[in-house]
């Protein structure tokens, strides 16, 4: 099936079987692998893109359920080659070590920040439910979205 | 991580979507968050997908009279953000901010959490409690039907094949006070036991309840026994411990597994009875 | 896993053994079974392929239905190995009729012991017990449907 | 710019983040290869049989597919070798197929593959694929698998028991229990985890028949090590026919340290068929066929005085490892287990045997903290009974038996003749506590217990091992170890001044990037953006045995520092010889070489790297270049200490447990990042605390895995805790030069047990001593009916 999506600005179009997940489709159709999967039963958020400005799982989501639509990943964070500020905050704050739930992470941060602007600690921490990370126990994430929150 | 092949058709209305759902092996996908995990581990393996995702039909959220209406796709964010919501369901807006997490209530629809009536869900029990009823669209045409003659048991509803939910009917709760408390699992997030109430409260005494347990039971369950032991009392410590002890004396078929075994789902009931009572009355 | 329940069927003993024994009742009471072909050189024993579709969860499975310890008509015992979808499942049942002729009524009880092994095991963990439970209820419930019409 | 003195002990940002947070890093799955195919394996869904026969002819004629293949079309290649066998015993060894050829011990065993075009047809292909197995009994208890009647898994193991091993004294340890004010004794369980890095594992293989050569890329802590392991162990080809590649790994936690049966099968396909293959595992895979960790079945008996003194602990272990044996699955409950029971304690008479046992469950083997969690819980729970049945306060106990910081080097004699290298134990709890507020909080606690709320705190005054080594102890008195322990660096000074560090270790979300090429920017007085380190491929670093054990810094860096000090020597001679100085007159101070106290007259490190890299002018006798190899087998290992307190409050009426504050003071000696220690603190206390309370791995007797995907196995979210309180008291060690201990597991090895004494004492009105773990709240609620609540 055709299917036509704009990742990061850019219009794509490809044909794929309807199986097809949009991760598998960010990932191997247009190389775009910054997106990562982390588990098979929908839990980690690794994989958590933004699709027509919401974060999603786009492992959980079929690439012709997104036909038409919007899809932003960490590729397309940066803009005029800068970091975006909560890229710029997990940085600074260590939230990040082995880096593999770190694009889910940050696109469910953003996507946090942009339904509450100036969350608590703890508003942080539920809002991050659905974003396992192995390494960090969390505390500088939290700094990290809480840091990106005073700059913006 | 790799679903087998299904074929996959995009319904452009209703009418077709209900004519394509009913081939045998169809399924209806709308959000996807209860089949697409399925799917992709293989333990589900449909001839056909009929995508109703795109129906503006079954969108939106409005009020007729002292009903709030909500179309079967609403997703479980819009549901939880919804200023209408949060003022006639109060109950239902918080349950459906707490299912699966942010990225589950952005795609995942009431209207697909319903016909997949998964026993750990939130939005069973509470519709349920505030009394929803279901408009559902067949080949028959359509009938609309109470959320409690439409849970039939784990994972079966009333539905029929080909038959969709197109909205949700929730009579306002009005003066009524209502939560929705649960035991999440600390893994999946389903509830362990989960627990709505709806209560009537004038000069001081309960006038009138409603309550109904999720997780526990294979299907959400309303407790006459104990919405009769909280009627007629000031809620206060003693009645709320009747109406646990009735709570707990009405439940049949009560599910354990190795997380929570069935006694003490049981007995969970009972105290998440207690603590929706508490926070309903604030 | 044990498994235990019983289910009534308004009908005399013997017509509810007869349909109890019947492979073609029971290959229509499993849900997505079309029929069961008897293995040749064994006694009361089918196999059968079957679409299996329960809550979110369906696909396509194999198995082997044999009866044993036939009692008429009392008991019997059933037991079935079926396997799809990277897992197996297998179960034994112990069913026996008890007739009470003031409402003519039988029923029939089961006690089962049922394993499930494979990606249905490590994933379905949450809902196994009281799946089979309902699986088993209904597999009753549709054959009761097959009484003669009185 | 950090001032280069300063540039050790900063925190400075990690160099290896920018291509992280922008999605650019390169994991595994990331990788494509011209002509790459996909393998999927089909696992057995039975925890014990025989494989009767397997039909793959359907699966083979599939659209897509390029072969299937079972064991027996690798039966010519060698199991998987077992590199760390319990010292001193026999071993009864079973290890992994590639893939099994005619019996399965644990459910996910490999039996078939399927290599395919793309992932989705290959996994469409594996269920067609029928295999007729008959089913065995299974046993998934250690302890039971060793009783009569128990089913048997192989036939050199008669009842199950892989090893028998003990260490310490019986006869002095029973000796001292009957002659002990009070014994206390308890049995207590140390429950499988599942590792749960974040990037599950996978392996591409490529081969050249021209050559006979491969490149491997595999997420592996340890290239090095995986490649002498198959080439040697496994394939019988010379090591120098393979280059092993760990491109970014996603978290490893010990789970990736070891050779496992789908890497060596990935090489023998990729040899099979002459085009690259993947395979990338699935996370419900890696639930079932990745190694688990911990998994002890313990009894205990502590011997004390009236006054506390402990005299005596006996310990007696049955430690499940699984179906068949992972690569060093021995060594765990015996060296880094037995050894390691003193904790901070004096201990005169401790006696600890241990079983290491077949079950037909998934590998067990190293997983963050390997052994020392499970000894420190049986410590700092020990402690805690004994405090209990006396009547004691649970510091008070702490501090009357802790190894006095005069004692050191201190011989807990079950160390097999290592010495704890340096500590103040008391030091670490003194500011654990004014943290808390002791005192008040045994008041609030009181007043709380009033109104029927019940707050608890646990304490863990814990000692550890890292940098195992050295290679002399770990190898020939008998530990088992198949190899040494010393680690390797490059360090290279290029013309333009820039440095290439290259280092045998690797690094899975350390920050090895950073905290080494803080320790060259330091020590040659260079910018840190001027240092590269390079690691994590066989081709162009020095053999390494990996990372694990906490021990990149206290071994690897230290080896990068004596590369260091060899340049700066080179860097004088040559930098003298440039100032026409003496040698003996020089100094090199802030990246120069000048005359004592002629600062203004110097040569840069620069100017001497450039000098060096050109040759016109040398020393006679001088080679070219800054250029020198370390290997460094230390002396000792090093013994990070500390004391964490968790306050928690449990619900009566459910069972479910907040935690309210997590206080953690650590001690691992010098530290070269502040920042990206705290960082690993704060993961191991999180994997600490999730045993503590949610996670564990369930089999059904069947040896079915109950808990096989992230629904059922309960990974901590964020909202699972409060803002953890740390700080850090610094204690060197005299081991290495650098001064540091290791940091990565200590968080998870102090946590376990403050958490659980902290619902013990919380519990305690209701004449609770214990409770297993994880403590949930169905559990809680349960001991609570039967006690009154």
């Amino acid at each position: 099936m055709k299917v036509s999506i704009k990742v990061n600005g850019t219009l794509y179009e490809r044909e794929v079987e309807p199986r097809m997940l949009l991760v598998h489709f960010l990932r191997e159709e247009l190389g775009l692998t910054g997106t990562n999967v982390g588990c098979d039963t929908s839990q980690c958020g690794a994989c958590n893109v933004h699709l027509n400005g919401q974060v999603v799982k786009s492992c959980t989501c079929l690439a012709v359920q997104a036909d038409g639509s919007e899809v932003t990943t960490i590729e397309g964070l940066k803009t005029n080659g800068h970091l975006h500020p909560m890229q710029e905050a997990f940085w600074e704050k260590h939230g990040l070590q082995c880096g593999f739930c770190t694009p889910g992470m940050i696109m469910t941060s953003v996507a946090l920040l942009q339904s509450n602007p100036h969350p608590t600690d703890a508003e942080i921490r539920h809002g991050l439910e659905g974003n396992l990370c192995r390494c960090t126990g969390y505390q500088n994430i939290v700094a990290a979205v809480k840091a990106a929150a005073e700059i913006k | 991580m790799y679903p087998s092949n299904f074929d996959y058709q995009r319904a452009a209305s209703v009418a077709e979507a209900i004519q394509k759902g009913a081939s045998d092996g169809a399924k209806f996908l709308a959000g996807g968050h209860s089949l697409l995990p399925a799917l992709k581990l293989r333990l589900n393996e449909p001839e056909s997908l009929v995508d109703i995702g795109r129906l503006d039909a079954l969108r939106g959220i409005s009020i007729s009279g002292s009903s709030l209406k909500i179309g079967a796709l609403s997703t479980h964010a819009q549901i939880a953000s919804s200023a209408d919501v949060k003022k006639h369901a109060p109950a239902l807006a918080s349950a459906c901010g707490q299912v699966g997490d942010p990225a589950v209530r952005n795609r995942g629809t009431l209207g697909g959490n319903l016909a997949h009536a998964d026993p750990a869900s939130d939005p069973p029990t509470v519709v349920l409690a505030l009394g929803g009823k279901l408009h559902l669209q067949g080949s028959g045409g359509n009938r609309v039907v109470a959320a409690e003659d439409f849970f039939l048991d784990l994972f079966t509803t009333d539905l029929h094949p080909g038959e969709l939910i197109t909205a949700v009917e929730i009579p306002s709760i009005g003066q009524a006070k209502s939560a929705y408390v649960k035991m999440a699992h600390p893994a999946s997030r389903y509830a362990v036991v989960g627990v709505c109430v709806v209560l009537e409260v004038s000069g001081g005494k309960c006038s009138q309840a409603r309550v109904a347990v999720g997780g526990a039971t294979p299907k959400a369950t309303l407790s006459a026994a104990a919405a009769k032991a909280l009627v007629g009392s000031s809620l206060d410590d003693a009645a709320l411990n009747a109406a646990a002890n009735a709570l707990i004396g009405d439940l049949s078929d009560v599910m354990g597994d190795v997380y929570a075994p069935e006694d003490y789902r049981r007995a969970m009931a009972g105290v998440y009875l207690k603590r929706a009572v508490r926070a309903a009355m604030g | 896993m044990e498994l235990t329940g019983s289910h009534t069927f308004e009908a005399d003993q013997q017509t509810v053994w007869t349909l109890l024994m019947d492979p073609e009742a029971i290959a229509k009471a499993i849900p997505g079974v079309k029929e069961l072909i008897p293995i040749e050189g064994e006694e009361m024993t089918w196999r059968a392929a079957a679409k299996v579709g329960f809550a979110a969860l369906s696909g396509h499975y194999a198995g082997i239905i044999k009866m044993s310890e036939v009692e008429a008509p009392n008991q019997y015992r059933l037991t079935v190995n079926g396997e799809g979808q990277q897992s197996v499942i297998s179960g034994t049942a112990l069913i026996k009729l008890t007739y009470h002729p003031e409402k003519n009524e039988t029923l029939v009880s089961w006690d089962a012991e049922a394993n499930i092994s494979g990606k249905l095991a490590s994933l379905g963990q949450r809902l196994i017990g009281a799946g089979a439970n309902v699986m088993s209820k209904q597999f009753f419930h549709e054959l009761a449907k097959q009484l003669p019409t009185q | 710019m950090v001032a280069a003195e300063e540039i050790i002990g900063s925190r400075i940002k990690r160099r290896e983040d920018p291509r992280l947070i922008t999605g650019e890093a390169k994991y595994l799955e990331d990788i494509q290869l011209p002509g790459l195919l996909h393998a999927a394996i089909l696992r057995s869904p039975h925890a014990h049989a025989k494989i009767k026969k397997i039909d793959i002819s359907k699966a083979a004629k599939h659209p897509g597919v390029i072969a299937v293949y079972t064991g027996k079309d690798f039966a010519d290649v060698n199991p998987m070798p077992c590199a760390w066998q319990a010292g001193k015993v026999k071993n009864n060894v079973n290890t992994p197929r590639v893939l099994e050829i005619d019996r399965v011990t644990f459910t996910g065993a490999g039996v078939a593959v399927v290599i395919a075009e793309d992932r989705y047809t290959a996994q469409d292909a594996l269920e067609l694929i029928h295999v007729d197995y008959e089913v065995l009994p299974a046993v998934v208890d250690a302890e039971k698998a060793t009783k009569a009647g128990a089913p048997q898994l192989h036939e050199n193991a008669p009842s199950n028991i892989a090893l028998e091993w003990t260490c310490g004294t019986q006869e002095s340890t029973d000796r001292a229990l009957k002659e002990a004010d009070v014994v206390v004794k308890q049995r207590m369980l140390n429950q499988r985890l599942i590792p749960t890095p974040m990037e599950t594992r996978g392996c591409i293989a490529q081969y050249q028949a021209a050559t006979e050569e491969w490149t491997v890329w595999m997420t592996s802590q340890a290239p090095h090590v995986m490649r002498l392991l198959m080439t040697a162990f496994v394939f019988g080809v010379p090591e120098t026919k393979m280059r092993v590649i760990s491109p970014q790994v996603g978290g490893g936690f010990g789970a990736k340290i070891f050779l496992y049966p789908e890497y060596c099968l990935m090489v023998a396909l990729s040899r099979k068929i002459g085009r690259p293959v993947k395979w990338m595992e699935t996370r419900s895979e890696n639930y079932i066929a990745t190694t688990h960790g911990r998994d002890h079945i313990t009894e205990i008996e502590v011997g004390a005085k009236k006054d506390g003194t402990i005299t005596a602990l006996k310990v007696n272990t049955y430690a499940n490892l699984g179906g068949v044996l992972s690569t060093i699955a021995p060594g765990i409950p015996t060296t880094l287990y037995g050894r390691m029971l003193s904790g901070t304690y004096r201990i005169p008479n401790i006696f600890c045997h241990v079983y290491g046992v077949y079950t037909n469950t998934g590998m067990v083997d190293a997983y963050r903290g390997a052994g020392r969690p499970e000894a420190t819980y049986v410590i700092e729970r020990a402690v805690d009974l004994v405090a209990h049945e006396l009547g004691l306060d649970p510091v008070a106990i702490r501090r009357k038996n802790f190894i006095p910081p005069d004692a050191f080097p201190y011989d807990p004699v079950i160390l097999n003749g290592l010495k704890y290298d340096s500590g103040e134990y008391a030091k670490a709890l003194d500011l654990a506590l004014k943290m808390l507020g002791y005192e008040s909080f045994r008041k609030e606690q009181a007043e709380a217990r009033k109104q029927g709320r019940y707050l608890g705190v646990g304490f863990s005054s814990y000692v550890e091992i890292c940098g195992v080594a050295p290679s002399a102890w770990i190898g020939l008195p008998g530990e088992g170890w198949g190899a040494g322990l010393w680690e390797s660096a490059n360090v290279r000074v290029h013309l333009t001044g820039k440095v290439v560090v290259t280092t045998g270790s690797q690094s899975h979300g350390q920050g090895h990037e950073t905290s080494v090429a803080q320790v060259v920017a330091g020590e040659l007085g260079i910018a840190v953006d001027d240092v590269i380190v390079q690691h994590s491929d066989t081709l162009g670093t020095p053999f390494g045995y990996g990372t694990y054990g906490s021990r990149s810094t206290a071994v690897g860096t230290v080896a990068v520092y004596n590369s260091l000090q060899k340049i700066k020597e080179k860097a004088k001679l040559l930098g003298a010889h440039m100032l026409e100085a003496a040698p003996e007159d020089v100094v090199f101070e802030d990246g120069k070489v000048f005359v004592k106290g002629s600062p203004d007259q110097s040569k840069t490190i620069q100017e001497i790297a450039g000098a060096a890299a050109l040759a016109y002018s040398l020393p006679p006798g001088m080679e070219p270049f800054l250029d020198n190899t370390s290997y460094y087998d230390p002396p000792n290992c090093t013994f990070p200490f500390g004391t964490h307190i968790c306050v928690v409050e449990v619900d009566k009426e459910s069972g479910e447990v907040k935690i309210k504050r997590y206080i953690a003071i650590d001690d691992v000696g010098k530290v070269i990042n502040p920042m990206i220690v705290e960082g690993q603190v704060h993961g191991g206390i999180v994997q600490g605390v999730a045993q503590a309370l949610w996670e564990g791995a369930v089999y059904d007797d069947n040896g079915q895995l109950l808990t096989g995907s992230l629904m059922d196995y309960a990974i901590p979210k964020a909202d699972f805790f409060p803002t953890f309180e740390t700080d850090r008291t610094e204690t060197p060690t005299p081991v290495n030069p650098l001064g540091v201990k290791g940091a990565g597991e200590t968080g998870t090895i102090a946590s376990t047990p403050a958490v659980v004494n902290a619902i013990v004492d919380a519990l305690s009105p209701f004449g609770v001593k214990h409770i297993d773990m994880p403590v949930t709240p169905p559990k809680i609620w349960r001991i609570l009916q039967g006690h009154g609540g």
